[in-house]
């Protein structure tokens, strides 16, 4: 291809996203073309380094997200762009967001496991909302009694968040095992009560995992 | 405990004193007095700056600066009973949760009390390791809660970019047709009919009439042409004889009319359906 | 101004502009910004000046309507861009094959007369389509009450099916022969689906055709 033609397919690149107003992959934009135009992957690839670069100092940025690439407002504008909505951007509850954090770095994770780590009741509302807003999903039951939907994270989620994946997501601060808590504190107590150590292999089902194990799950979207 | 194994947690034990817990009449309610007394009016409103027993803990343990894991449980369990007792007693709904806390922090209170145990088969953790394990756990993921909503999002920090769109052509895509099943219409349709044993469509007659659309397509209006016309040399022998047996057929299905007007006078021809 | 804020304000403008997808007026953009920021309506429509040219050579353009400017997609683009909202392209009912089949094989005809070999009514949509797709065209009126229209097939429907003549559509004594074939292809489109192979009375059958139309689905009529 010369320059000339990748600038050309740079500018339909970018009519099209413009167009979509939501993410489209190297695939989709690939299908844009006819059959005897269509440019390679490769070259797809130079296109979209090539279009992002053109829209440096601009109002906007080509970023990929889960489900491909889009245009989007700098974040440095956001302060004058929201002033075009009168409806201040949506903020949500703790409780919701500690609900998402537990789906997304747990998946796939029961109501029920995710009530355990909290402490509290998840209320049913959040889980719609979660579901409506379509930033988690049933992705099976578990195969305990009463076969508990289990959850995910969607792609939409990852697209909102601005992440390609959920290994992008801030690390889980980590956590020592059970076992070194309890001498820890075995130490501490100065034998007032023997502690009882722990098993030296503690179930590894739970979630004493290494911090690592946030990207472990990535592939589920 | 060593000190280059603190909890990460610990790297930020400023914040529940700088955030408001709640809004009292307006005003935030920044810090607890160190009575804990807190006016009867906002102590519901200071539970529901919780999300539950683990997070109020945390509150108490990060209030003292301790170290999770040296928490002194004697101290944060009278401190949790103190609330929950004041709950109580001014009748508000309390949370079961926060009530099993409270019978959890007495055992473990209580199992303090009691000498030393000499169960060494006893898998059964102890009920303080098995808190602080749940108080770590809900805290990191307190602090991912936190760090998913520092997240750059759509429609806050960022938006989608669109255009309006330019006139576009209609695009109904024509479905794609295979001869195979233009065939098999034609043969469904033609069984059903019963039309296989009396009619013969034979290749010429396929040509034939096809020269009749032709024919028919020439001869649009009112429109005569000369007999002749309908005829192409280069067509050779085949094609003269097609055009001829069209306009025969044609003439037969009394979809033409040829007209002479004088005898041995040119020949010429239209089609009937004139209105 | 100096360059430096009109640049700013220009890329402020932009993001706006693509944020909001939809016209904004002069007005409205100085709005974006506080009061001691605020550029004076003619700084804004330089900076308006300003973006357009900045857009040239790219997948999108300025453009004043009347109630303000908008970012559009360039016209030039349409091509590309109309294949992103592309619907996929749905099949044809078997009445409608059918139909078709009868028009190429037996034109020129008239629509009573293929309604008296199909045995059912052929509604007019499937007459629009076929003249629609220019695979049949009126090439006469039969000389009866009601001067019914005379169909037959086109140009266009030899160059479809690869023919440079009917005299080289399948004779019908191969039609024939396909009766095995179609119950083959039947078969395996229908999996477990039992193939009614004889239907013993034409009569019952309905304009969607024989029980044995695979594509119930979405269909054109």
């Amino acid at each position: 291809m010369n320059e000339e033609q990748i600038a050309r397919i740079q500018a339909i690149v970018e009519a099209a996203l413009l167009a979509a107003g939501k993410p489209l992959s190297i695939e989709q934009l690939r299908e844009l073309f006819l059959d005897d135009e269509r440019p390679a992957r490769q070259a797809m690839e130079h296109v979209l380094v090539m279009l992002e670069q053109s829209c440096a100092g601009r109002g906007f940025e080509l970023k990929q997200v889960a489900s491909g690439y889009r245009l989007q407002v700098r974040e440095e504008f956001a302060p004058w762009v929201s002033r075009l909505f009168e409806e201040k951007p949506q903020r949500y509850s703790r409780a919701l967001l500690e609900t998402l954090a537990l789906i997304a770095y747990r998946q796939p994770i029961t109501r029920g496991e995710i009530e355990d780590i909290r402490g509290v009741t998840v209320s049913s509302n959040i889980i719609r909302t979660l579901l409506e807003r379509e930033w988690a999903r049933v992705v099976g039951h578990r195969d305990v009694p009463g076969r508990p939907a289990m959850y995910a994270t969607t792609r939409q989620f990852l697209d909102y968040f601005n992440l390609t994946g959920l290994d992008e997501l801030p690390p889980l601060s980590e956590v020592r095992d059970l076992e070194e808590i309890g001498r820890e504190i075995e130490k501490n107590i100065q034998g007032e009560i023997e502690f009882e150590s722990t098993p030296s292999n503690p179930e590894s089902q739970t979630d004493e995992g290494s911090g690592d194990d946030a990207s472990s799950e990535q592939t589920i979207h | 405990m060593t000190d280059d194994t603190r909890a990460p947690a610990e790297a930020k034990p400023e914040t529940p004193e700088q955030v408001p817990l709640a809004l009292v009449s307006g005003k935030p309610l920044v810090d607890l007095p160190k009575d804990l007394y807190i006016p009867p009016d906002a102590l519901a409103v200071f539970l529901e700056a919780f999300e539950g027993p683990l997070d109020l803990l945390l509150y108490l343990i990060r209030r003292q600066n301790m170290n999770i894991l040296e928490i002194d449980v004697s101290e944060i369990t009278r401190q949790y009973m103190d609330y929950i007792g004041a709950v109580e007693s001014m009748r508000f709904e309390l949370a079961a949760e926060y009530l099993v806390m409270a019978a959890t922090l007495a055992e473990i209170k209580s199992r303090m009390l009691l000498p030393r145990q000499e169960s060494d088969d006893d898998e059964e953790l102890d009920p303080r390791a098995e808190l602080i394990r749940r108080l770590q756990q809900y805290e990191r993921f307190k602090q991912a809660a936190e760090d998913i909503d520092q997240m750059p999002r759509v429609e806050r920090d960022t938006f989608t970019g669109s255009a309006a769109l330019p006139k576009m052509p209609s695009s109904q895509p024509h479905p794609d047709v295979d001869m195979q099943e233009l065939i098999l219409a034609l043969h469904g349709v033609l069984k059903r009919a019963d039309l296989f044993t009396s009619h013969h469509v034979e290749k010429e007659r396929l040509s034939t009439r096809e020269r009749m659309s032709h024919i028919l397509s020439v001869l649009q209006g009112d429109r005569f042409v000369t007999f002749e016309s309908l005829f192409t040399v280069e067509e050779g022998r085949l094609g003269v004889v097609v055009s001829f047996l069209a306009t025969l057929e044609l003439v037969k299905e009394q979809l033409i009319e040829i007209v002479q007007a004088e005898v041995l006078g040119p020949i010429h021809v239209r089609a009937r359906a004139v209105s």
